[in-house]
């Protein structure tokens, strides 16, 4: 089957995914709920999600939500906690939580992240979020952390010194994170897989997706990539994957607000508040 | 002789909200934001507040438009999938409002510190950001036992705390039937606390509730009843956010804004600009 | 596929209690104590292990008595109203048993150090008192913000916890009715952690009843069901404790409450001894 | 109306209660908890019960109870939380909670106080619980730490070269608390309400219980106490506080168990846990 970006993305995510996971699902971040949801769905039924939207752990899928995943995260919980023992406590243990993916606004070759501002903090261009929480997990993962990216280019792949303000900590001057995690492990993007070489903890080609070429990725990254001798096409999505994402697990596509932009993606942010807008439509179905 | 702390939102804010108060802000983004009362801030003109809030998004937007803040801690300030928060970053990047650079550790580390006293709280995660460069009361030390690098943040302690729950008592009880954040935790340390809530329960109620009085009765100065007062932000279990007013809040002008759906004190008045009845039933559960 | 970790008391002690460990217990003297399962590691012989629990009780002087155990951290130990506690006093007074001065905070602190990987948690309470003198793993110093003196306890990560709950699911979450003292700690930093409960239940269960899950699946190894496994202890909010079997504990020879009452390994055989459905109608609630 | 000395000391704790105080109601000290719940169902209506036996709030006054204070601590709560929250936040803080009584084994001139053990350290003539939360809390109050003795005698009061362990921090060297508190603020035994001289810190003489003369407090003091030239005649219990605290607080006066010693207790004790366990007596009357 074919498929589109925003899916090809989804299904990578979902593949990390273990069967023993709590998966932390972040805010307004859909590819990565639906890559969970796909993941519990197929491979890996007894994963856990660990709503930050609620504070919860919850067991079972349900589909994905733009406006009621409040009532996903929260009704069917069988633990709640505050924001207070999430951060603290269950977010940066290895075991009480496991696999989280940050998507970064600018990345270095370190796999250090920015997601503070663009120009300098004290007079920025753009005022960016925050760094959220990112900093306070990320180096904890004895798994490493997982990131992702929806657009490959030169904006967001940037040289060391082009990194605004570091509010992510990666392989600081190649060193493991002070936090005693195992540092970032992989990037998926819309162009390719990239993980990190053990020994430089420089960022690496593993696999360039379909239709893709070591040199387009390497010119839309703004530092110098490591090319392994061997560069695999990565896998592309199953049938039966595309078919749980798009029929099951996310069915008004509302993880594409996190690849499209423009009028394009005020239309399609339009289609889904439509449609999740109808009073039918308000029970989130278990999946 | 039985305690009633029932107030209007007009004494509410007069009575505990001063000009530079650091305010605590219970919510996230545009979860359960004491929306009602932010909109009683604005129209009542405070200045120089500073906001200490999980995560901000239209409150701290709100508040940025209107110019009633010099300060913000917050670990992310946005409007999730609808964008960046427009007016913040406009104050920000105009040098308007200055940002202390938080992380949800370093908030909550800050508020877990002034229950036991701490000049400080150690953490680990973030050493070697540059949160560090432009935050000069977080330091890094040695700790004294391991030799181990640490950072040390200090503690955040506000002034007022605002937080919108569905159900309250009079004695201040408050039940959050959701996701709680940090507002437990705001309530417990801030020096004053305002609820607004949806509905006024007996606390025999409470104590039925799911979570029970998660905000502590002791520490609460006001409650004031105002349904659909997290409006255009969710308040769970009665509704979720307004997409459509967010979506429309994303491309007024602000003065617009302020005109039409800050200005009417009277909640009745409000939800009619809002659209009345038929974006109610857009979003309640 | 489905998770189970639903197994007998005698596996799951074997499996999970190693010679040495240092483990958790949940409860509170003598309320909702795992004695079933202080009675299993009694039986197999564990040797040389440590003990950390809030406030100890009826499970330290058990395992004192049987010489299961060479250190024990607790803010507290004693039988309450009942008096001190025997075997506990017997094995301190004679130098067989290493007493880690503890209190409340410094257990508190040392097991929320575990999650933020810290090497210390900052205190100010303990300042001033003589269990700075006798912990050599405790450091006074200055804090680096505002020179403080401050007082630096070190994490504590048990081995293995055991709690006893009243309700657990086959998948490991346990739900607590009552209070939950630090057991949730307890098993959210331990290595291990084995769950005794009352009932088995389905997970949706857990999810309706109130606090839910508080102690997490993903921590749990083992569910063992033990009705009344509490005894003598209390399991609210079935029975209280059995305060004639406790008075009776104060006054009787170890060795004979050993053959009588800790040998059986059977549940319904202890109970017998203990005075059979009477003994339980004085209990219940 | 005559009182016995269990009553006495109930009655001058439950008087230091106000009518907005947190009330920590502790483990296996029913003279406190007598105490709180008659100032609860006398002067202090609005007064909120913090029970540890639970880490509950609870609003209700209900009877004392020995066996069955788990289902008065839990089963009303309009709160609950777990002992970290207890222990670490609450307690240790200024409005959450206010009150709380200490019972210590010994106590110096400065309100220094042990709970620890009997002769030394690390040979124990005998070894008692431990500090438990004192040293935790103790020096936060800010309205004071509140002491009771329920044996006014030289093994109990003794020189602070004789206490055997600092086990809870009163005025070191006449100092103040580091953390912050107002330090130790009154001691009520069986023969005296004592204080601190604000100066020195020493303890002194407050008002002397009615038949006790300043001689016979003094002799069974192991210290000098402070005498001012004037020291009243405790006001003896009301009627109203006796009737209350007997018929409703506490009938089956469980508090005595903290005053009585030998075979007396022992029968005591007897003689309440007959009281409870009978069947119709197991749901707790709400006063």
């Amino acid at each position: 089957m074919d498929y589109s970006i925003d899916e090809l993305i989804t299904v990578l995510m979902a593949r990390e995914v273990t069967n023993t996971d709590v998966m932390i699902v972040g805010v307004a971040t859909p590819c990565v709920w639906s890559a969970f949801t796909l993941a519990k769905v197929t491979h890996a039924p007894n994963a856990i999600f660990h709503y930050i939207m609620g504070n919860t752990f919850v067991y079972e899928a349900r589909r994905v939500s733009l406006l009621w995943l409040e009532n996903t995260a929260i009704s069917r919980c069988h633990r709640i906690h505050n924001s207070g023992e999430c951060t603290l406590e269950l977010l940066p243990h290895d075991t009480l939580t496991t696999i989280e993916f940050f998507r970064p606004a600018q990345i270095d070759q370190y796999g250090n992240t920015n997601n503070t501002c663009i120009g300098s903090w004290d007079n920025p261009k753009v005022r960016l979020p925050g760094a959220a929480g990112i900093p306070d997990f990320s180096g904890f993962y004895s798994r490493g952390q997982s990131l992702y990216v929806t657009r490959h280019d030169r904006r967001t792949f940037v040289p060391s010194e082009k990194l605004f303000f570091r509010s992510g900590v990666g392989y600081v001057n190649g060193q493991m994170p002070v936090a005693g995690g195992a540092g970032p492990k992989f990037i998926i993007t819309d162009l390719a897989y990239l993980d990190f070489d053990e020994k430089t903890k420089k960022m690496r080609i593993k696999t360039r997706h379909p239709g893709v070429s070591i040199e387009e990725i390497q010119e839309k990254t703004g530092f110098e990539l490591i090319v392994p001798n061997k560069v695999p096409e990565t896998k592309p999505p199953t049938d039966h994957e595309l078919k749980m994402l798009r029929e099951k697990v996310d069915p008004l596509a509302i993880r594409r607000l996190e690849v499209l932009t423009g009028k394009e993606r005020d239309e399609h942010l339009q289609y889904v508040i439509e449609n999740e807008i109808k009073m039918e439509k308000r029970v989130m179905e278990r999946i | 002789m039985a305690i009633n702390k029932i107030m209007s939102l007009k004494e509410a804010v007069s009575q505990y909200v001063e000009d530079g108060d650091l305010v605590g802000i219970g919510g996230l983004s545009f979860w359960r934001k004491p929306i009602s009362a932010i909109r009683e801030i604005i129209r009542q003109g405070k200045k120089n507040l500073g906001i200490v809030t999980f995560v901000g998004g239209l409150d701290v937007d709100l508040l940025a438009g209107a110019n009633c803040i010099n300060r913000v801690r917050a670990s992310f300030v946005g409007m999730e999938l609808f964008g960046l928060a427009p007016r913040y970053r406009e104050a920000v990047e105009s040098g308007k409002l200055k940002v202390i650079e938080e992380t949800e550790a370093s908030i909550a580390l800050g508020l877990k510190a002034v229950y036991l006293r701490l000049p400080f709280m150690p953490l680990k995660g973030i050493i070697d950001t540059d949160i560090l460069k432009v935050r000069d009361d977080i330091k890094e030390f040695v700790d004294p036992l391991k030799n181990e690098r640490l950072v040390a943040v200090p503690p955040i302690k506000p002034d007022v705390a605002i937080i919108h729950v569905p159900y309250a008592d009079e004695k201040g009880n408050g039940n959050i039937a959701g996701a709680v954040w940090i507002d437990d935790d705001l309530s417990k340390v801030a020096k004053k606390v305002i609820i607004t809530c949806e509905k006024i329960v007996e606390t025999e109620d409470i104590i039925r509730l799911p979570g029970k009085g998660q905000i502590p009765m002791q520490k609460v100065d006001a409650v004031v009843r105002v349904p659909f007062g997290a409006h255009p932000t969710s308040c769970y279990p009665f509704y979720t956010f307004d997409p459509i007013h967010i979506k429309n809040y994303m491309k007024i002008n602000y003065d617009e804004y302020f005109n039409t759906f800050i200005k009417p004190e009277n909640i009745g008045d409000y939800l009619e600009k809002v659209g009345g009845i038929k974006s109610i039933l857009n979003i309640i559960t």
